[in-house]
């Protein structure tokens, strides 16, 4: 018996945004009577936090402090129309309409401060705190709570703004592919560490060291939860999981989450993550949406590193013991291939 | 046992840091609801007499439906309706049909010819799931089996058993041409010619399940004012509420339809299978009914990630540069469309991954099986043949010898190449993150290797499109007719040539409507580097803007990070920099956002209407 | 169709009503009792999503016949906060970004009170095995992890 | 329609089945049958006896009675040598719930606790007082009438008894096959050994001509060595979703040879 170290690398882009265009989402954003902002939206947070990235975004936008803004999303009554949370486009799709929508509510609620001011919008800024003030005279101040209540009672405007962000649908060409596929591309490396039991084919991956770059992180801590549990999900593709385990037959389909192999709370990877940040030019604040990419490179790393370990090259997902143990046999025995 | 470091060092002349609320751990907005139990998910709204469904579905993979008889099941304990499929107004659709690709080829009740195990036949809704699920097993389908096909290449024999009569040649038509999507871009033949090595692979993909915890399911009810409200676990609300509009021939708006908070998606819940039968059943009923999966339909029945087969062939220089890559590819979409088609054309857009190639080829099909349709799931189209691509470059690697990431910098694409779908690349960091990944994992390559940067050494010679061989091979039905090869070019009658020219423009977005939709560029947090900067822009600002390389962001209150090792160390913030943000330069958006572009202050909604 | 009565305390408070013959303790406090902090996931016991405590230990809700709680003190998530104070596994959770969709955090915070409440100092380990029956989709388990050690030195250091 | 009925005793339980009728005991197995709409029973029957739960001593054996769950194994002490089997039948909930009467009726590839009652030769008692060895009742489990009572095992002596599960998934997965072995040993020999395989059957089966081949041979590498080489004679495994027969078959003995010599597992 023996433990055979191996170690994979792999890396990828990632294409942000549906494909070929043709999905608008869109964002409505008012003040409450006394300054809070709504945003209403119909996007789908489906756990990768598009109410709390959506709101960051917009407090961001209107300058005002987070706590101040809700998200409401989604009811088609209300919300207005958006194509929907999937292929890498709820950041940037709904992220650009919403800083639309909260930056035309910013104009309004900036004229508004003005008049209260009487000074010129553009004289005005924001300090983020909930206050708005003369550019290099902050004593000269109005709280953007006393702005909404002026805009809306004294003098009867709205502080509101709409926004919808398309990209318009564009061609394939039938002969040589030729098309704008998508906005911009997230990137990532990763470096999988493992080992393989030669007797039993099982591995064990050990350790994982990655660099993602995400565009802006919009929020790091919600960027760190997508990436450590793509990541999880990127080793479990790997290793575990299929609903045809015997592909292209169709027998022994698992039907519960006992017989549907996923790593479990006892299979946790360490993993060191490097995040880059390299803004996209139109996307809001850079941020390019990490929630797909990160899963990918874990798959052919861990295929790479099987490998490095023991000389089996296992091109069929997923990468079972059985897999592996019939490569080494098939091969007279583990044969490592050196270190990195 | 994790860490994570964030490298405000690399690439800071680019980016604004001194934002106020992007880029702060702020916790979840919607978090205080999941630790309470309180996150309204579309099955926590109670209803006065709500109803269940269960779908009587098909225990084959292809049969003919001879009978239907329901007439057992009417008269079970608590049963209040049967629906079967000649029950759905509009029994016939396709889910791209709301961005109008493909045709309709899918019913929601089957009742001609089943294609898949768990294809649902009839629907019935009783007071109780048990009752539902006691009077599903006492309808009777009477079925003629059929020969069914499960291998994506055996489907396309000229002989093989036809899974859907909308697509009789078991492929998706491509642009009413062919029956696979081409890419093609130089010609990979002579590349390989050129090539001192040629490797080959063949990489497999099976189907993989979202598996969120919460299953798929809908509640729809009568609404007042002949409105039916449908709550849903739905991860597109629009494309749920269009194709229920769609399959119930209903006004679209009578459906009030409400979701976003849904316990996990990953994919899985795009495809709008419950919300039309929930609603159908409401309206039958005059009740509300839920309509859910159990986790056995989760996941059988409900669409995976369909299985996917590479072959790749590359040719490849003694050096490591890779001169030519071609690809025949299968997508696995079991028998009924949903989003594959679209799958392989991210997919094909993809190709040949992140790298610079000259000679690019591929032929990609979508294939119909007899196995439950395949869907969306995280990283769509793109998760298969990534797989495929990195285990076939660490094969290529050690064909030439090379230290696998540094092969992978030798190939890989930088900003200003042109990349195979003929637009040129920007805004690349592929170099960077492998030089990263290789530090933080002390796998060490060589200096030059970890000089490159992907800022430079691309555009030039390589931002050019070659003249490009073209051919006519795999049109629509062919197959049918001649078992022809699949791999591109192979089998063409006649070849063409595109000649050699330079990208047009692509796509961008629609500018904002009106100028007060556009933020202040000086609040974008984009910054362009310094060798960038155009001196005749003026700045916003009458401060004078040296913006610092590095800005470190303001250190989190509540959730400390590990901090990041290899950057600069952190230096307290300049206050002038917190009072005005230090962008020097407006954003610099491309094309029809400079349309809007305004000086702040010069807005037309303030100067016309009143000044002081 | 008959009905069975069945009595229990549900997180502290007397609660009565009947059941159908086979009803299980999930649908029961979901639609019965209006308790909707325990999810369904799986209805086979493999998801752990309907976690509930049961005379203070963690059971699954789905496989529990309904009327076989007669008499016993049942408790949920819907239960964990003491009126507007969250309990600390709800505040840790919260704050230290121990969910992603929510949907497994229930059964999670039920799963890791039973172990607290027996053992206040755990490895992590006997976390690890605490949490053994909750499938966990989004975070790869490990912040979930974390904010119930952290949860316990919290607690610990409360009480010291 | 469903129904429940409750009994007081066991025995007015047992002579309340019919063949539509399934015993209830932890849930485990017939909650998730009443779920699923499983139609091949109609009647629930379940009794309020607490005493079905007890563990107790009993002339030098140890009785469980068939209502306890493993957690409750894992609690007592007189199962003290079967804790870290209860231990991995599944989650804590699970372990609150899963009784040892369940667990001898489980199917592939549930039933660990049971290879292990297999491997130290336990006698399952029924309601109506009759005892059986526990090999000849689960030849017989599909086609039983009446319910168990309890199932009595003796004490192993120091080491002589070992499992290991082998799974997927860390900390709790099911299993790929779980091997339970009972080694008594005379001057250093082995002596009547007894080796279960979980998973690798129908249901938890004996490896007879790898007990035969340990008899009288010292447990060391070379000892165990003919062992091995008919470990898998007489199971018969079976596809499915974690494992293939032929990967059961291929690492059966490997599994085997790692728990004899305890060695380490992975």
């Amino acid at each position: 018996m023996a433990l055979h170290k191996g170690r994979g690398f792999a890396c990828i882009n990632y294409p942000i945004g549906m494909n070929l265009g043709g999905d608008p989402s869109q964002a409505l954003v008012h003040s409450t009577p006394d300054g809070k902002f709504m945003v209403s939206l119909s996007a789908i947070d489906l756990g990768q936090g598009m109410k709390s990235v959506t709101r960051q975004i917009a407090a961001e936008t209107l300058g005002v402090p987070v706590a101040d803004v809700y998200v409401d999303t989604a009811d088609s009554d209300t919300g207005p129309h958006d194509m929907g949370s999937f292929a890498s486009r709820g950041t940037h799709r709904v992220g650009n309409a919403v800083i639309r929508a909260a930056a035309e509510a910013r104009a309004a609620m900036m004229e508004a401060a003005a008049d209260e001011l009487e000074v010129n919008p553009a004289d005005l800024d924001t300090d983020g705190e909930g206050n708005i003030h003369v550019k290099g005279a902050p004593g000269r101040s109005i709280t953007v709570a006393d702005t909404a209540i002026a805009a809306q009672f004294k003098q009867g405007k709205t502080l509101s703004g709409r926004g919808i962000f398309l990209i318009p649908t564009s061609d394939v060409d039938a002969d040589t592919g030729e098309m704008t596929p998508v906005s911009c591309f997230a990137h990532a490396a990763v470096v999988v560490d493992l080992e393989v039991d030669d007797e039993t084919g099982e591995v064990t991956v050990s350790q994982v060291n990655s660099a993602y770059e995400v565009g802006r992180a919009l929020n790091p801590k919600m960027v760190e939860q997508q990436l450590i549990g793509g990541a999880w999900m990127g080793i479990s593709h790997a290793l575990y999981e299929t609903t045809e385990p015997y592909y292209p037959d169709r027998s022994h389909g698992p039907d519960d989450y006992n017989s549907y192999l996923m790593p479990g709370a006892g299979d946790v990877v360490p993993h060191n993550i490097a995040v880059l940040e390299r803004p996209a030019e139109d996307a809001p604040f850079g941020g390019k949406g990490p929630g797909e990419m990160c899963a990918n490179p874990l798959l052919p790393a861990v295929a790479n590193a099987i490998y490095n370990a023991v000389g089996v090259r296992c091109d069929m997902l997923p990468i079972t013991p059985e897999k592996v143990l019939r490569g080494i046999q098939a091969n007279g025995g583990a044969q490592p291939k050196g270190t990195f | 046992m994790s860490s994570i470091e964030f490298r405000k060092d690399l690439f800071a002349d680019e980016r604004d840091d001194t934002l106020k609320e992007i880029g702060k751990p702020t916790i979840r907005q919607d978090i205080l609801g999941h630790v309470t139990g309180r996150s309204p998910y579309f099955d926590d709204h109670l209803f006065e007499g709500l109803l269940h469904m269960r779908c009587v579905r098909s225990p084959h993979h292809h049969a003919r439906i001879r009978s239907i008889d329901t007439s057992a099941a009417d008269r079970m304990p608590g049963v209040r309706r049967v629906i079967r499929p000649e029950d759905v107004p509009n029994n016939l659709n396709t889910l791209l049909a709301l961005i109008n690709f493909g045709k309709d080829d899918e019913a929601l009740l089957q009742g001609k010819k089943v294609a898949y195990v768990g294809e649902p036949i009839v629907a019935i809704i009783a007071e109780t799931e048990r009752q539902a699920r006691d009077a599903a097993a006492v309808v009777r389908v009477d079925y003629e089996v059929l020969p069914h096909v499960l291998d994506v290449e055996e489907a396309l024999e000229p002989n093989a058993p036809v899974v859907s009569e909308t697509y009789p040649n078991n492929t998706f038509d491509y642009h009413e041409l062919y029956d696979h999507q081409k890419l093609r871009f130089g010609d990979v033949e002579k590349g390989f010619a050129e090539a001192d090595h040629i490797v080959e692979g063949r990489y497999q993909m099976s189907p993989i399940e979202q598996a969120p915890t919460e299953t798929c399911g809908a509640i729809a009810a009568p609404e007042t004012n002949d409105r039916f409200v449908c709550y849903t676990s739905t991860q597109a609300l629009f494309f749920s509420l269009g194709t229920t509009a769609k399959l119930l021939d209903m006004p679209s708006s009578q459906l009030h339809f409400i979701g976003g908070t849904v316990g996990g998606g990953f994919g899985g819940k795009v495809d709008s299978l419950h919300e039309p039968l929930a609603v159908l059943g409401s309206k039958l009923t005059g009740a509300p009914v839920k309509y859910i999966f159990d986790r056995a339909e989760e996941m059988q029945v409900g669409a995976p990630r369909g299985a996917e087969r590479w072959y790749i062939k590359d040719g490849v220089m003694n050096d490591g540069r890779i001169v030519a890559r071609q690809f025949t590819g299968f997508f696995d979409c079991g028998a009924y469309t949903r989003l594959s088609s679209y799958a392989i054309i991210k997919g094909t857009g993809h190709l040949p991954g992140p790298y610079s190639i000259p000679n690019v080829a591929s032929n990609v099909y979508c294939v119909y099986t007899n196995r439950t349709p395949a869907t969306a799931m995280r990283g769509f189209g793109i998760t298969g043949v990534d797989f495929s691509i990195e285990c076939h470059m660490d094969k290529v690697a050690e064909a030439v010898g090379m230290n696998p990431i540094e092969l992978r910098i030798l190939n890989a694409y930088r900003d200003g190449d042109m990349k195979a779908h003929r637009r040129l690349a920007k805004n690349t960091a592929l170099i960077e993150c492998c030089q990263v990944a290789a530090s933080k994992a002390d796998w060490a390559i060589s200096a030059q290797a970890a000089a490159q940067t992907s800022l430079q050494g691309g555009g030039g010679e390589r931002a050019a499109i070659p003249e490009t061989v073209t051919d006519q091979a795999g049109k629509i039905g062919e197959r049918r007719r001649n078992k022809i090869p699949t791999a591109p070019g192979e089998g063409a009658s006649a070849k063409g040539r595109v000649a050699a020219g330079t990208s047009v423009a692509p796509i961008i977005a629609v500018p904002p409507q009106r100028d007060d939709m556009i933020i202040d560029p000086a609040r974008t947090g984009h910054r362009k580097s310094a060798a960038e900067q155009s001196p005749a822009v003026p700045s916003v600002h009458s401060a004078p803007i040296a913006p610092p390389r590095y800005t470190p962001p303001t250190p989190p209150t509540q959730a400390p990070m590990a901090p990041p090792p290899a950057a600069p160390v952190a230096q307290p913030q300049q206050q002038a920099a917190a009072v005005q943000p230090a962008a020097a330069e407006p954003y610099k958006p491309t094309e029809p956002f400079q349309k809007g572009i305004k000086r702040p202050g010069v807005s037309r909604f303030i100067s016309g209407t009143r000044r002081r | 169709m008959a009905k069975t009565p069945v009595r229990f305390t549900l997180n502290g408070s007397e609660t009565a009503l009947f059941v159908d013959g086979g009803a299980n303790l999930l649908d029961t406090l979901r639609r019965g009792v209006g308790d909707l902090s325990p999810k369904y996931g799986c209805g086979q016991g493999t998801c752990g999503t309907c976690t509930v405590l049961i005379d203070g230990e963690p059971h699954l809700s789905c496989l529990t016949l309904a009327e076989t709680v007669e008499g016993r003190s049942i408790e949920t998530t819907g239960g964990l906060s003491n009126g507007a104070d969250l309990h600390p596994l709800q505040r840790v959770f919260m704050e230290n970004f121990g969910a992603q969709c929510g949907y497994c955090t229930p059964g999670m915070l039920m799963a890791a009170k039973a172990l607290l409440a027996k053992n206040p100092n755990p490895s992590r380990e006997e976390v690890v095995e605490a949490i053994s029956g909750n499938i966990c989709r989004c975070t790869g388990y490990e912040p979930i992890i974390d904010a119930i050690l952290a949860t316990a030195g919290q607690m610990r250091g409360r009480v010291a | 329609m469903l129904t429940v009925e409750t009994f007081d005793t066991l025995a007015q339980a047992a002579g309340a089945m019919t063949p539509e009728s399934r015993f209830l005991g932890g849930g485990t197995l017939i909650m998730r049958g009443v779920n699923y709409g499983d139609q091949s029973f109609q009647r629930i029957v379940r009794v309020r006896d607490r005493s079905l739960r007890e563990i107790r001593s009993e002339s030098g054996r140890i009785v469980i009675g068939a209502g306890a769950t493993m957690a409750d194994v894992m609690a007592a002490s007189e199962t003290s040598f079967l804790a870290d089997v209860a231990r991995q039948v599944g989650g804590p909930a699970v372990r609150n719930m899963a009784t040892i009467g369940g667990n001898l009726f489980a199917p592939h590839p549930y039933g660990d606790f049971t290879t292990a009652l297999l491997a130290l030769d336990a006698s399952v008692r029924l309601s109506d007082g009759s005892e059986q060895p526990i090999e000849n009742f689960l030849s017989a489990r599909s086609s039983m009438r009446g319910l168990v009572a309890s199932v009595s095992v003796s004490r192993p002596m120091g080491d002589e008894f070992r499992f290991r599960k082998v799974s997927r998934v860390k900390p709790k997965g099911v299993s790929v096959m779980s091997i339970a072995v009972w080694l008594p040993r005379q001057g250093g020999r082995i002596s009547q050994a007894r080796i279960a395989f979980g998973a690798m059957g129908p249901t938890p089966l004996r490896a007879k001509a790898a007990e035969q081949a340990l008899e009288g041979v010292n447990l060391d590498a070379q000892g165990i060595e003919q062992a091995l080489s008919v470990a898998t004679a007489g199971l018969s495994p079976m596809d499915d979703s974690l494992a293939s027969a032929w990967y059961r078959n291929e690492v059966a003995p490997v599994h085997l040879r790692r728990v004899l010599l305890g060695e380490g597992n992975r």
